[in-house]
């Protein structure tokens, strides 16, 4: 008995404290959950809406896609949203997707039009590339090359006019890998998804 | 600080000045290191962790402060870091409701905060020996010392590495960006030679 | 010196400086200035020192001994005229700065004459037992003359606990500049040879090399000729070792000649090896055929400003001035006055040092051949070159010793064996950065022992 | 009697070698390769030069100034330093870069650690790695060399402050193919047969220096005769790169002997002896890797320097995000300098002392 | 602006969390305290008991320094955490104020811990150089060329004629951490205000010119020579060196002449008129004041014509 | 076999090209204090190591198998420096107790560690990338604790070199370390981009 009095005594700050603290951030979380849920949602939105113009508002797919990555190494689980424009009417599909870059994982958010068949662009969701070299790729100059490239057909090159909209991406000078990078995923894991949503039948669910 | 003699005011202002220049954390101390060079790339989350920094210093100090009497010796350090702790989730969530970019920047240099080494620094030093007032005025000066450190240092990067400062262009045209400030190795090699520059000015600690 | 045998003997490291011998090498040994004055240290050797046993105002005979001590690692000190003590007193000392000396007044001011004695070959050592051979050697007052100071009757004494199996004879006088040890074994061949017999019966040594470099084939020849004709000579060899600075540092040498190497801070002994300079040899003949103590010796007086370089049988205590003038007037270029070679020689100050046992050459340096950046201290920062560790016979690392005792790092110096350095110099003679590297571990083996000595406390 | 003779430590005479003769030696060395430089490159090498040899020398001496220490110009280390950082820099780039990377490589990597021989880093390389860390797209476009391309004018160029795209025909450098065939898994072979002879006589692209492999190796006999550098270090890094560089190239022609790859010469290595004369493997073995202030001292050291070094160099060509890696490896096993040297540390000749 | 911004967002949200509305989140607001608290018994129960099962003895007072520094385990000074940093600090008093964070008061309390005061038995001693020549004063046979160091001159021939006095390459200097100590015009100086009486400077010179002395008074007079050379040779040395003539000697006891070398006895000495006349009979004016507050010393009475002669001589 | 070789790519690309202290700024206090010598470096290295290995797996363990079943990620970060902060002090207690020369060689450096933010960078890293299963986990801890291992000993070994040069008064200590340390971050960019 002596023992636990000692204990009480010498700890019981320490116990009361714990819960209370405990308290306040169960509180805290209970309290800003929702607005951080949100603006998770919020950021995809708006980076979709960049790329999708005519998208009034994004439908949560429920079905998961599941897509090879990485070398086929391992699987990964994409959620997929179908841009709503005007009268319900779908008027292209944005999803995210990840792929090794130069130095980190390169996420993207990748927008197509209804029928998969052109690329509507991509944002950068997070990136652990080089300030000044593979950064790059966030700038607008590289990004709209991909705007209204065929999807699955693109290609690297490194010196070319990158104004020209057609199939070849001309590289960022000094960032050939990063370049790659976006490139790669661009193709493999947009045909990926186009594949198996089309084995679900959802593309023609959304004509 | 055991001089009551002193009117109280000039025990503040001196605990003020302290934390902002003669026992800078960053400059005098070296505490917190890894914050300073990990945050540095440019201004905004720079200030942002100041912040962050000054209301985790201040909560904790306040609470160390309190309990300062009734705190056992051995479990001194686990009620310090277990307030810091508290703290350092609050402001994250706060961070990450309120300034999501800022929070993806900041990354887990925020969490890092717990471990920071000027936190439990100033509870130990100062808070657990001092009253209310005092603590505070500490864990201000001491917050806007490594707030003000980590700007200047942040704004020499940022206008090298960009040519911007908040993301405002600042230099002529024809600047090219030097990419390596960006980087780790600007980050240390910037503060390195800043820490230089202090010691040349204080020739006493030098 | 016409045909050069090729020397077979080397060991690791080591430089290659001019040899500069012609200056003197062809000038037989004469007789030194007359003195009227002779200052003899009572501190001549390594160990402890004399005390003197005569007063101020006594009157000396020439070979009295006027100073002696009990210690056994010791050596007397002899007077080499017929005078009056004229003063006990302080003298400058080349490693001791100032140290007690007794001041002679000579009866008569002669040049000094080397007794003649002459031995052939069939000189017997066997009449003279081990003990008689120890004790005469000691008595005559003894020590290195290969420049060390080491009391020599302490070398050769056999020593049941590290018992001497080879004894090399050092006539390899690898210093640039310095001929007496190639003018001995061409003038006093047959007493060297004697001395070596000696020396071997004293130490029960089986086998004996003689040592001399490739770049003296006179005297590999000579002293060939010599020990061929001798009795009982078969276990002597001459050998003819590569002509290397420091060839004749008898670590170097032992690791040439018998490929084995002294244990780092230990002694030749350790490893059954006994190392003797020739003049040394020759001494020991001279004291125990003729009981005469060491009270003269050669020196070579050498350098491109003396008029008359030579070798010259001087008496010990005679100062270094007296005897440089003695060569001809010295010009006013010279920089710096040398006792013994420019590789390991000390630089005097004081130009009334007196000679000592030990001291071999006075060499007299112009600023041209110490190279004018070295005068005009022109040093970098090391640039890290491994010059001197590739010089290294020691296989030491030279710039981390010398740049750990510069910044007080005595651990450090310690860590990377500062003391098994033999300040042979050559990591100094080849550094581009012109640092003394010498120079600073010496400075850093001071430190130390003092460190050491203050540490008990 | 005598007046003014001094005392000093033994020994008393030296060799007549001085830092300042060791520099003149590297110097001297190091001229075919500038003069091959001239040759491709014409005014533009000799700019770059002159510039950073200019820009390094005076860096030194304001640091000095700063310190208030006496100037050390006088040991020509700093004009080596400027004549390696511009010989390793590409032809094009402008003047400013060439000005903000000798400051960089005086400043930060030689005079904030003491000087001459207290660096850690090979101040040229920092100097490299920083230029080409910060202003990449400058640092990786290559001219075609002079005797390629009729456009290239004699003279300079008025507007050399500004670096103008239209005076120069780039080309893609042997290195960057390289590179290319190990992601397309193509065309290595073919590629270095075409070009082999151009690395030899430097008529390929790539940094002022780097390109001529026979002025680079009659500056390194050079060197090897005059003692000034000895053989450890550049066999150390030539045989170890030529090892790392053929161990790929041999299990590679191995394993891709399908035909699917018949349409060229198959090949996704290039020949390990390609690697050797190509990019800066050749000035690096016999002029920065030797540079004795970042080189470990003893031999031993010397030879795992050597070995680290060509090993992390084919490492980064060959599986790195790089085309070439040898600043880099100069850059990494310079930091493990100390430690080389510690492990390598000498034992005196009679053994290590007996503690008593 | 955001600051305020952020406090009532955060007085917003304690307002939420106290008047939670019911339900799920409740449960897990009580789910989190719940378990926190949970977390805080768990390891102060386990630290508790391991502090009393895993206790290991130690020396008291590296208990004591442990407490009294911060804690902080921040490795400021150089050690692997306050407990190495104490130890190291008993065994070392030299590492004394290595800890930044504690600053002067931990500085004071391990002191204090450490016993570090001087004890009071007798004056404190300083420092004393027994020579004072200046450079201008003594005679060189030869330039010295080479390490800058009082050791590495020391060990090398007397480029400096006088084998004992200070060669004014300021090993002493080097050793004095508290700028206590100068060499001024090639003579080793102390500043008695900063000298603390450390004894550093003691061990550090070659020549063993410095002695520590017991100050009885402010200002200690003194033979300012080590020289034992005869007169004749000291005066060819140095203008102001100890000739060994006994004129203080027969002024009074307090100095003892020996081996051509006048010493004052310093347990003995007090100031008197006789010392004080020692003083100025002295014909090479080397008995003199040494102290914070001591006088220039005089120059020597009559020129040294010995001097003169003995360059002539040279 | 795959999962080996991840396992391996995983361990190099923590170590050399992801290094915590040259790319993440983890550790920086340790990295400046106890650099001076190479034994204390050394010894400082292996208990970071065999901390950060605790510690990770701990974290992982309680974050995938606890905290985020129960929904309580809120409490991560306390729960995160409890976990490492109870777990060192423990092991000191137990390893000064009953392996005194160890403790002797590494253990006293236990402590400093708590207040490193290598440790905690590193659990919160794992989270943050969103490490697989607890193997990779182990890995990836010990690999940081051996790039700072390789860290630290390399800015020793370059520390005693720099102890014998004329480094300006001003940059002696910290600056300069933090200058060496930049450069050695540049050397260390030669990594990047070499596994993807
Ligand atoms: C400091 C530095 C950072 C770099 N960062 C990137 C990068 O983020 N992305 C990238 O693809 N390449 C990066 N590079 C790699 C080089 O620029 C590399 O030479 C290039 O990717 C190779 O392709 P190239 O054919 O365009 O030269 C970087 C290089 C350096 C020196
Ligand atoms: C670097 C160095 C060089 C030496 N050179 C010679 C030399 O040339 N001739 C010589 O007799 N002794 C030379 N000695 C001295 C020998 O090492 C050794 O002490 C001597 O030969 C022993 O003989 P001793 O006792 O009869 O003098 C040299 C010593 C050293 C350290
Ligand atoms: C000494 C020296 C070192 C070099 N080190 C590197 C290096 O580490 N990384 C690099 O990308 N280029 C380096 N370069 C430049 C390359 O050798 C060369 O230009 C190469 O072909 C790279 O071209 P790329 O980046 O366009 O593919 C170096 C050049 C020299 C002369
Ligand atoms: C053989 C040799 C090679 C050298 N190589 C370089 C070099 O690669 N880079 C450099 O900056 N300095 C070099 N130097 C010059 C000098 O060592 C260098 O500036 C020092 O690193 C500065 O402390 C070299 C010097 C020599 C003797
Ligand atoms: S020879 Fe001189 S410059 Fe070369 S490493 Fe040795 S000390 Fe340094
Ligand atoms: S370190 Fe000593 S043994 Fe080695 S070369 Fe230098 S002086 Fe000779
Ligand atoms: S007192 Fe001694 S240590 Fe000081 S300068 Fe004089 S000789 Fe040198
Ligand atoms: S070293 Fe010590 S005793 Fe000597 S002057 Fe300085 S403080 Fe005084
Ligand atoms: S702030 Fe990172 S270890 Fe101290």
């Amino acid at each position: 008995m002596d023992k636990v009095r000692h204990f009480v005594e010498q700890s019981w700050l320490l116990i009361v404290s714990a819960f209370f603290f405990g308290l306040l951030l169960a509180g805290t979380d209970y309290a800003l959950a929702p607005t951080i849920r949100q603006n998770r949602i919020d950021k995809l939105n708006r980076l979709a809406k960049g790329l999708l113009a005519e998208a009034e508002h994004f439908i949560e797919v429920e079905e998961k896609i599941e897509i090879e990555s990485g070398k086929g190494k391992s699987k990964e689980e994409i959620t997929i949203y179908k841009a709503v424009g005007e009268g319900e009417q779908c008027v292209g599909w944005s999803f995210s997707v990840g792929g090794p870059g130069f130095q980190g994982t390169i996420y993207l958010v990748v927008g197509v039009d209804a029928g998969f068949e052109k690329l509507a662009g991509y944002r950068v969701l997070s990136s652990t590339e080089t300030p000044g070299f593979g950064d790059k790729i966030k700038y607008d100059y590289f990004r709209e090359q991909f705007e209204g490239a065929p999807v699955g057909e693109l290609k690297l090159v490194s010196t070319g006019k990158p104004e020209k909209i057609d199939s070849e991406i001309v590289a960022i000078s000094g960032a050939t890998i990063s370049s790659e990078a976006v490139v790669a995923i661009m193709n493999d894991s947009v045909l990926q998804v186009k594949e198996r949503m089309r084995k679900k039948g959802l593309i023609d669910n959304g004509r | 600080m055991a001089d009551k003699a002193r009117g109280s005011s000039d025990l503040y202002k001196e605990t003020l000045l302290a934390g902002l220049w003669r026992e800078n954390p960053v400059f005098r101390l070296l505490l917190g290191m890894c914050p300073t060079l990990a945050v540095t790339a440019a201004v905004k989350p720079a200030l942002t962790m100041g912040c962050c920094v000054i209301f985790v210093l201040l909560c904790s100090n306040i609470i160390v402060s309190l309990m300062r009497n009734l705190l056992k010796p051995h479990l001194r350090i686990l009620m310090f870091t277990l307030t810091i702790a508290t703290f350092v989730t609050i402001a994250d969530l706060f961070l990450r409701a309120y300034f999501p970019d800022m929070s993806e920047t900041l990354g887990p240099y925020v969490p890092l905060i717990i471990v920071n080494c000027i936190i439990i620094c100033r509870a130990e030093a100062c808070a657990s020996k001092n009253g209310l007032a005092v603590s505070i005025i500490d864990a201000v000066g001491m917050g806007v010392g490594f707030t003000g450190t980590l700007c200047v240092l942040a704004g020499v990067r940022e206008v090298l590495a960009t040519g911007m400062i908040f993301e405002v262009p600042v230099m002529p045209g024809a600047f090219v960006p030097w990419a390596a400030m960006g980087m780790p190795v600007g980050a240390f090699i910037t503060l390195g030679l800043m820490l230089g520059l202090v010691n040349l000015t204080s020739k006493g600690r030098a | 010196m016409e045909v050069r045998v090729k020397g077979r003997f080397s060991f690791r490291g080591g430089v290659h400086p001019p040899e500069k011998k012609g200056l003197s090498c062809e000038s037989s040994i004469q007789a030194g200035p007359a003195v009227k004055e002779v200052a003899i240290l009572l501190s001549q050797h390594i160990g402890a020192a004399c005390r003197p046993l005569v007063e101020k105002g006594a009157e000396v005979q020439a070979g009295q001994k006027i100073g002696d001590c009990d210690a056994f690692v010791s050596a007397p000190v002899h007077s080499p005229v017929a005078g009056k003590v004229k003063e006990v007193g302080l003298r400058s000392h080349a490693v001791l700065g100032r140290s007690p000396a007794v001041v002679i007044q000579a009866e008569v001011e002669a040049q000094p004459t080397r007794p003649s004695w002459e031995v052939n070959g069939d000189f017997d050592e066997g009449k003279y037992s081990s003990e008689q051979i120890c004790e005469a050697v000691r008595e005559a007052g003894i020590v290195g003359m290969g420049g060390a100071g080491f009391p020599t009757r302490v070398k050769i004494e056999p020593n049941p606990r590290m018992p001497k199996e080879t004894m090399i004879i050092n006539g390899c006088e690898c210093e640039p500049y310095i001929t007496c040890d190639y003018r001995m074994m061409l003038e006093r061949t047959g007493q060297i040879v004697a001395g070596v017999k000696l020396a071997r019966r004293a130490s029960g040594c089986s086998r004996v090399i003689i040592a001399i470099e490739d770049n003296k084939p006179a005297a590999i020849e000579a002293m060939s000729a010599a020990v061929r004709a001798s009795a009982k000579g078969d276990n002597i060899e001459v050998v003819a070792v590569k002509t290397k600075y420091p060839q004749g540092g008898e670590r170097q040498l032992i690791e040439a000649v018998l490929k084995k190497n002294v244990p780092t801070g230990g002694i030749p002994p350790m490893i059954g090896v006994l190392v003797l300079n020739v003049a040394t040899t020759a001494a020991i003949a001279d004291a125990v055929v003729n009981k005469r103590p060491l009270t003269h010796r050669v020196v070579t007086v050498s350098g491109e400003v003396i008029a008359r370089p030579g070798n010259y049988y001087v008496a010990i205590g005679t100062a270094v001035g007296d005897l440089m003038e003695f060569c001809g007037p010295v010009t006013q270029k010279s920089a710096k006055v040398v006792l013994g070679g420019p590789m390991m020689g000390l630089a005097i100050a004081d130009l009334q040092m007196p000679i000592t046992k030990a001291s071999g050459a006075i060499t007299v340096l112009t600023k041209g051949q110490i190279g004018r950046a070295k005068f005009a201290r022109r040093q970098t920062a090391c640039i890290r070159c491994g010059r001197c560790l590739e010089v290294c016979p020691e296989n030491l690392n030279p710039t981390r010793i010398a740049h750990a005792v510069k910044s007080n790092l005595l651990d450090l110096a310690e860590s990377y064996y500062i003391n098994a350095c033999t300040e042979c110099g050559c990591c100094s003679y080849v550094c581009p950065a012109n640092i003394e590297v010498t120079g600073y571990i010496k400075t850093g083996k001071i430190f130390l022992a003092r460190q050491k000595k203050k540490m008990p406390q | 009697m005598l007046k003014d003779i001094t005392v000093s430590f033994s020994p008393h005479i030296s060799k007549p070698l001085s830092t300042r003769s060791v520099m003149v030696d590297v110097i001297i060395g190091l001229a075919p390769a500038m003069a091959a430089a001239g040759y491709y490159f014409r005014m533009r090498a000799l700019i770059l030069i002159a510039t950073c040899v200019i820009a390094c020398a005076a860096t030194e001496w304001v640091c000095n100034l700063i310190r208030k220490k006496p100037c050390s110009l006088g040991d020509f280390s700093a004009v080596v330093t400027g004549i390696i950082l511009a010989l390793s820099l590409p032809p094009r780039l402008p003047i400013w870069t060439a000005v903000v990377g000798s400051v960089f490589c005086i400043a930060i990597g030689k005079m904030v650690f003491g000087g001459l021989g207290a660096n850690i880093f090979n101040p040229a390389m920092v100097g490299r790695t920083f230029l080409a860390v910060s202003f990449g797209a400058l640092m990786t476009t290559w001219t075609v060399p002079a005797t390629l391309d009729a456009n290239m004018s004699k003279v300079a160029p008025e507007n050399i402050l500004v670096s103008d795209r239209s005076e120069f025909r780039t080309q893609a450098t042997p290195l960057a193919w390289s590179k290319m065939a190990i992601k397309n898994k193509l065309g290595a072979d073919t590629y270095s047969e075409a070009n082999f002879r151009g690395t030899i006589t430097g008529e390929v692209g790539g940094c002022l220096g780097e390109t001529s492999a026979i002025a680079l190796l009659i500056g390194g006999i050079y060197l090897l005769i005059r003692r000034t550098i000895n053989f450890h270090i550049p066999l150390a890094v030539l045989i170890s790169a030529f090892i790392f560089g053929a161990i790929p190239y041999a299990l590679d022609s191995e394993i891709h002997t399908e035909p699917t790859f018949a349409i060229l010469d198959s090949g996704r290595y290039v020949q390990p002896f390609f690697h050797l004369t190509s990019g800066g493997l050749l000035l690096c073995a016999f002029f920065i890797a030797t540079d004795p202030v970042t080189a470990p001292l003893t031999r031993r050291g010397m030879w795992i320097f050597g070995i680290g070094v060509g090993f992390l160099t084919m490492l980064i060509r060959i599986v790195g995000g790089y085309p070439e890696g040898v600043m880099f490896s100069i850059l990494l096993m310079n930091g493990v300098t100390p430690l080389i040297d510690r492990l390598c540390k000498r034992i005196p000749a009679g053994g290590k002392p007996v503690v008593s | 602006m955001i600051v305020s911004y952020c406090v009532s967002r955060i007085a917003y949200l304690l307002f939420f969390v106290a008047s939670a509305a019911p339900g799920e989140g409740v449960g897990k607001i009580l789910l989190a305290g719940a378990m926190m608290l949970g977390l805080g018994t768990g390891f102060a129960v386990v630290l508790l008991i391991a502090s009393k099962k895993l206790k290991v003895e130690v020396d008291p007072k590296i208990e004591q320094i442990h407490a009294a520094l911060p804690n902080l385990d921040c490795g400021a000074c150089g050690f692997a955490g306050c407990g190495s940093y104490a130890k190291a600090v008993l065994d070392d008093p030299e590492l004394l104020g290595k800890c930044a964070p504690g600053g002067s008061e931990v500085l004071d309390a391990i002191a204090s811990i450490l016993n570090l005061q001087v004890s009071d038995s007798g004056p404190a001693k300083r420092p004393i150089v027994h020579c004072r020549s200046r450079r201008d004063q003594r005679t060189f046979h030869a330039e010295y060329y080479g390490i800058p160091s009082c050791t590495a001159a020391n060990a090398l021939a007397n480029a400096q004629a006088c084998k004992f006095g200070c060669l004014g390459f300021g090993d002493c200097t080097r050793a004095c951490k508290f700028d206590a100590l100068h060499v001024v015009e090639g003579l080793a100086t102390v500043d008695y205000d900063k000298c603390t009486g450390c004894t550093a400077c003691s061990k550090a010179c070659p020549r063993g010119l410095i002695e520590m002395v017991p100050f009885g008074q402010e200002n200690m007079m003194t033979v300012a020579c080590n020289s034992i050379e005869t007169g004749k040779a000291a005066r060819s040395m140095c203008k102001v060196g100890c000739i060994g003539c006994g004129v203080c000697a027969k002024q009074t006891d307090q100095f003892i002449v020996e081996d051509n070398l006048a010493r004052l006895d310093y347990t003995r000495y007090e100031p008197s008129e006789a010392a004080e006349k020692a003083m100025q009979k002295c014909p090479t004016g080397v008995i003199v004041y040494r102290g914070p507050t001591a006088p220039e010393p005089r120059q020597p009475k009559e020129k040294p014509a010995a001097v003169a002669e003995a360059k002539k001589g040279d | 076999m795959d999962t080996v070789n991840a396992l391996i790519l995983a361990f190099i690309s923590i170590v050399i090209v992801n290094n915590l202290v040259f790319t993440k700024f983890l550790g920086i206090c340790p990295y400046l204090g106890v650099s001076g010598r190479i034994d204390m470096a050394f010894g400082m290295g292996m208990a970071v190591t065999f901390v950060v290995t605790l510690s990770g797996t701990l974290t992982y363990m309680i974050n995938n198998w606890i905290l985020m079943r129960l929904g309580l990620d809120v409490a991560r970060y306390v729960c995160f420096i409890l976990v490492i902060a109870g777990a060192v002090q423990l092991v000191e207690m137990y390893i000064r107790k009953f392996f005194p020369s160890l403790y002797e060689s590494f253990g006293i450096f236990l402590p400093l560690i708590t207040t490193n933010c290598a440790i905690l960078g590193l659990c919160l890293f794992l989270d943050l990338w969103g490490v697989g299963s607890l193997l990779e986990a182990v890995v990836l801890s010990f690999g940081a604790g051996v790039g700072f291992t390789m860290a630290i000993c390399i800015m020793a070994g370059i520390r005693e070199n720099l102890k014998m040069a004329d480094v300006p008064e001003c940059l002696k200590g910290a600056p300069i370390t933090l200058i060496t340390a930049g450069l050695l971050a540049l050397a260390f960019m030669g990594f990047a981009g070499m596994i993807r």
